[in-house]
């Protein structure tokens, strides 16, 4: 019936290194253009804004439309002050692994806005289930810097005993679940949390977070039917950045949908966000805390954005795209951007605004100082070996009992 | 023996609200193995439900819940449908307490019915305790009767930490011996099918001496218990059998203490052989026990292949093997 | 911000046991109403057609609309001779297992029209990843029956050599995949050959089988994943007869959208169908088996159908649902309707029918007469243990030879 | 090592265009440790490209391209990461051939990093062939050096069946001896390092005794066998060593002709302990040599926890742990 022979489909990304960048393609929506439907509007009335973009600040910095969420200043102010935070956060910790003070990396560059502006629109009791590129979550609760710090040095301070690599932070008191290193598997669990709130009357809400690579991992499938069957209080947050390590978007299914997309399927709400837009990141997951917190479920939010950095410390992006994408990204950067809002409104100037980051600096110079007294990777060399067999299981079985005295009597020998 | 889960199920519900059971059939039509029939009229559709056919989100969510503070009781319906849902089992439930250093932790529990016998073919039949018991941070454990079942189930459900609960479906309606052309003598028949009423907890850890004997060893769990006894009396071998109830936590002295005593030892499961739980029993023993052992210690087990639907019964480790392999180590 | 808590929501269906069945809540649109784009069509152009229902059968048994396929009468007829011969054969080998002899079997009753259907609108050298419910792809492809039931019974001549469950097919020499005993396996494997194809540039499409059920399982989402990755030349049938086992269609995520919908979100087209019109189903089936051949990627097709017989024959429906459910399933018999039609444009009337039937029951009682000469389950008993052995690898490794040799020898002595 | 096992990918598409290599990061960019660069630019977008992040999904279409007729090569970026496509390896791939009595079969070959000793942590330094080697119909292949690795690569695409093939990503660069605080010694300077031009299979089920010795046989491979070495030399043992380079198949002729020969035996391995590979291999040789054993089998592994980061080096069963357990079997 077809002369043609079948041809199979390899996707690529539109610019390689040595390509002149060239995000012609993406259709960047105005400001203020998305409606803003009731929290309890049902998800098949708006499957469009899954196509669309959320989007409050316009070019010249005004918050414009029905998504403004016309915050009050100071709470702007502290919004820029935590992802400026975590921005100097990243630089100096990049720095300490470089110096080979840690073993390992991530940074958040040109995301900051999803993390902290996400964290604001939930109570402090709600519970996050971040992927590794969520530390604004933590910043913006309040937990102290030389706490990360400690768990990325692996020192005596380290919250996890050393365990885990450096920034699988895991933070109880912050609402902050245990980072897996395994891709995705925290959504079923924000699923489940969700499930249980519900099952015992809170009123508490969970968010998980995830890439747009690991949406195509097996328990985003999970995490979105379990939460449409049983209407979980929970908000996924997709961060599509454009990459996965080195390979793009559309590796993961981004070529012919949005990641928003997928939630219509499972008839969830899916919202498209302009992700470097703190007042949009915001709005949109106020929208959805609000819809779970009152009963009408679970949605999903992409939030298109770019990764500015590496991956992590371990790669090199200029093996497999432009060095310059990031600077001539369509949407910007998230602080610049509610900078300039904020002094479109009167409420900051570059004064204030050095003044800020030079304070910022100084706070993370003066963490780092503390978070070094107590040891860096291997310096001094940690020195509870034998806390390695705890926390395996609530009591520790005979076998394991055997095995510490074992390595603890072997560790005594001295070598021949 | 279903009725012994049953009613652990009900006592644990009863006594704590955070338990609550869910997982594909288990809600309204009680499951296909009517394990959980009557705990959804009686406890409410939001403690004992159904749920999507979906293994990795089944044991995600109930991980999930057991970080909430609940006692998520999942069931699988068969264990040979777990795997979807190894990788949250391995990566996330067993490493959870560890890699939080105890900040979050999973006290789930997945009930699974396990093994063969019921001409279920090769998807019906396994069983995967082996790759359980692999795992640091997982507790695995297979009763193989009613009276057990129960207290191990509660046992498990307070226990703090993910449990596998391995059911063998072989003997959920009787003490199954691998003679399948004899009619299987109902549960109520049995001293141990008579199950205590109310709460009770059987411990984790520590294995029953079903039969005492000089001669020889026997280690077994689940089916093969009755199988390994019914071996004993036809052979006429002063076998002490040991039923290990939990494969992790493992009791060591109980095994160490018999073999030192008899000389020799026969490891039996139904789970193939290349790499299984016995395996480990007999690396175990030859450790703990080397200057005792008065012969190679056998291994009777299922064979090294999927479980073959017109073959079972040559696939089974009967009462034949177990008695041969008994004369064996016997002999030699 | 709320009073109230939360709360969980459980799905429940409709009706339960002693309830009036009560489909009045199921929108069923007039024959002949959806549009039939281009085989080419962007799938973003035709995301309605995942809510809406094709059908060309309409209540007179008259062929309307855009997506009648017009088919020849005699194409027809051996279409209603599959499905007949398949309901016959399902009606036959149920009374085996109850007597006896057979362990295991699974009806397709109701659901004919989606797997003849769709054989009929593939090439003979298309490749199937069926579930255990279509075994109308073997009838329509002209595999004997004898095989089957060979299998079934695990008789001497079985061809997978009494190994399997019964049903669980392996038919390479009619294009049909081994069937699994694990839900939705098939899926990605379905996509992975359809990708070999297209690799190899090749003209042979792939087709995977799916229940509603089972679409929760991580595989359905990994197929479609890598379906729009690719772009393979495959064709996704789920089959929606709103029942898994206990479960109904709302516990897979079916209450808030339709399972054709899952397709928008991968950019892929979802079309749902009348289930229990066979014409639809052609027309469908035929339209996403051309898109995919003439390298436009993958479809993926919701077959809404009703699951007439009980789940297995291990199962009794009666404990979770009306039993009358199927009379009153508001779209009829798949048979009946194809027989109306036929009957309605003078190509068909009830002598020939009945003549039909009886020839198929003769047919079925002569090849089961064949099947139960070469033995049923254990009776005789299988001769051929050793054959335990075979085709784990292969080659027989050392460990299975040696294994083989124990059990034969054991087999050889006589029970003291 | 890198350079072998793209030497042998490179091979292996040269001679069959049915070979096909795709996973994670392994078209444009030619996989995280490298080992697929430049094969993309060579054989095009098609015959090595990337995947989306979905283990599952590269191992079931590969499953199906084996189906249709290719010998697809994947790659899971690293062991931890296999999880998900667990239930592919073991309910399909490893059973296909058997439930379908041989009429459809899974050539396929699924390479994954393994190992520790790199500051990985917990999800990225695992060892999880023991749960492979418990799975009838997957065969399992683990090797220590170059020359080896490209053979064995070739043999396992060759082979009919699916193959785990597990690179100790620590020996990527060198054969790392356990001295983390020592240089290592790049591959360009060891015997092994050198590679045979072209195509060339190292067989699988046959093991290599890298150093000849009477007194004690020291079962191991992978990472292991260079840290077994370091061990022999230092405590000047007459060990001989037993590379086993595949577990399944697994050449116990060979073993068990050293331990009758040497009457004591050692095993080794990265994995953690309980119900690992070498729990199979402590019941083999108690049941093929019992009778020439002169003490208990020892067993060094990694301990039964997740792999710590910053204890690293406390968990890595290293040259000084078994040498100690070298002179604990010559003592007793
Ligand atoms: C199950 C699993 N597979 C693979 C990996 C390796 N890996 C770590 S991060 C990453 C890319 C993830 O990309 P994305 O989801 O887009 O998140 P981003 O890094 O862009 O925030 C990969 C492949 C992993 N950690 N877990
Ligand atoms: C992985 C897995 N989980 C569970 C089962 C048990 N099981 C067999 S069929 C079935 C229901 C499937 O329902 P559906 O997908 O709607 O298909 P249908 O039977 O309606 O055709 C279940 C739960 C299984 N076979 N495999
Ligand atoms: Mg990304
Ligand atoms: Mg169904």
């Amino acid at each position: 019936m077809n002369k043609k022979s079948l041809q199979l489909h390899i996707p690529e990304p539109k610019c390689r290194p040595g390509d002149k960048v060239d995000f012609s393609d993406l259709k960047i929506p105005p400001a203020g253009k998305v409606s803003r439907p009731e929290i309890n509007v049902g998800a098949g009335e708006i499957r469009d804004h899954a196509y669309d973009l959320i989007r409050v600040l316009d070019d010249k910095g005004k918050a414009v439309g029905p998504w403004n969420p016309k915050l009050d200043p100071d709470f702007l102010r502290s919004g820029l002050r935590h992802m400026m935070l975590t921005r100097e956060f990243d630089e100096r910790m990049v720095k300490q692994q470089r110096v080979g003070k840690t073993s390992f990396y991530i940074k958040s560059t040109g995301e900051e806005a999803i993390a902290v502006a996400s964290a604001m629109a939930m109570h402090k009791d709600d519970m996050c289930f971040p992927s590794y590129r969520q530390q604004g979550l933590l910043i913006a609760r309040g937990c102290p810097l030389v706490r990360l710090m400690n768990q990325i040095f692996s020192n005596k301070m380290d919250p996890v005993k050393g365990r885990q690599l450096p920034i699988m932070y895991s933070e109880p008191d912050y609402g902050f679940f245990s980072i897996s290193g395994n891709l995705a598997t925290q959504l079923p669990q924000a699923v489940g949390w969700a499930m249980a709130s519900a099952y015992s009357g809170d009123k508490r809400i969970a968010a998980g977070y995830v890439g747009d690579g690991a949406s195509a991992e097996a328990d985003f499938h999970y995490a979105l039917t379990f939460a449409t069957v049983y209407q979980a209080p929970v908000v996924i947050h997709i961060s599509n950045n454009q990459w996965a390590i080195s390979t793009f978007q559309g590796m993961a299914g981004g070529e012919h949908a949005t990641f928003a997309a997928r939630a219509i399927g499972y008839g969830l709400p899916g919202l498209r966000v302009d992700g470097n837009d703190f007042l949009a990141c915001y709005a949109a997951s106020k929208w959805a805390s609000d819809r779970a917190r009152n009963n009408h479920g679970a949605t999903v939010i992409e939030h298109f954005t770019y990764r500015a950095a590496a991956h992590s410390t371990s790669d090199d992006p200029s093996a497999y795209r432009p060095a310059d994408e990031w600077k001539n990204w369509p949407l910007g950067d998230p602080i610049e951007r509610l900078k300039q809002h904020l002094i479109v409104i009167g409420e900051w100037d570059d004064k204030r605004h050095e003044k800020l980051q030079k304070e910022l600096e100084a706070h993370v110079v003066e963490q780092l100082k503390e978070a070094s007294s107590y040891g860096t990777l291997g310096n001094p060399p940690p020195d509870d070996p034998g806390s390695m067999f705890e926390d395996v299981l609530k009591e520790m079985p005979g076998r394991l009992i055997a095995q510490r005295e074992e390595m603890l009597k072997l560790r005594a020998m001295k070598d021949e | 023996m279903i009725q012994a889960l049953n009613s652990a199920l009900d006592s644990a519900m009863e006594r704590d609200p955070k338990v609550l059971v869910y997982g594909e059939d288990v809600g309204y039509f009680g499951g296909v193995f009517r394990v959980t029939a009557g705990l959804q009229k009686k406890y409410g559709k939001t403690r004992c439900f159904d749920a999507p056919i979906a293994e990795g989100g089944i044991i995600g969510t109930a991980i999930g819940m057991g970080v909430y503070g609940l006692r998520p009781v999942v069931e699988i319906q068969f264990a040979d449908y777990i795997y979807p849902g190894f990788d949250q089992l391995v990566s996330e439930a067993a490493r959870l307490r560890y890699r939080s250093a105890g900040g979050f932790t999973a006290p789930i529990t997945v009930r699974t019915p396990c093994g063969g016998g019921i001409f279920g073919g090769q998807t019906h039949s396994q069983s995967p305790e082996g790759i359980f018991t692999h795992v640091c941070g997982l507790t695995t454990v297979m009763p193989s009767n009613p009276q057990d079942a129960k207290g191990l189930l509660l046992a498990c459900i307070e226990d703090d930490d993910p449990v596998i609960f391995l059911e063998p479906k072989r003997i959920y309606n009787g003490p199954f011996d691998g003679h399948h052309d004899r009619p299987l003598t109902p549960w109520s028949k049995h001293a141990l099918g008579e199950v205590d009423e109310g709460y009770y907890t059987v411990p984790l850890g520590k294995a029953n001496r079903v039969r005492a004997g000089d001669q020889v060893t026997v280690l077994c769990y689940g089916t093969m218990v009755h199988v390994c006894l019914a071996a004993a009396e036809e052979q006429k071998i002063d076998a002490e059998i040991i039923d290990l109830r939990s494969l992790l936590p493992i009791d060591l002295d109980a095994i160490v203490e018999s073999v030192k005593k008899t000389g020799r030892c026969v490891v039996v499961h139904e789970a193939t052989k290349t790499c299984g739980y016995g395996a480990e029993l007999v690396a175990l023993v030859q450790e703990h026990c080397f200057y005792h052992l008065e012969a190679p210690i056998e291994r009777v087990t299922g064979w090294d292949t999927p479980y073959p639907h017109a073959y079972e019964w040559d696939y089974f480790p009967g009462p034949k093997r177990v008695g041969v392999a008994l004369k064996k180590v016997m002999e030699s």
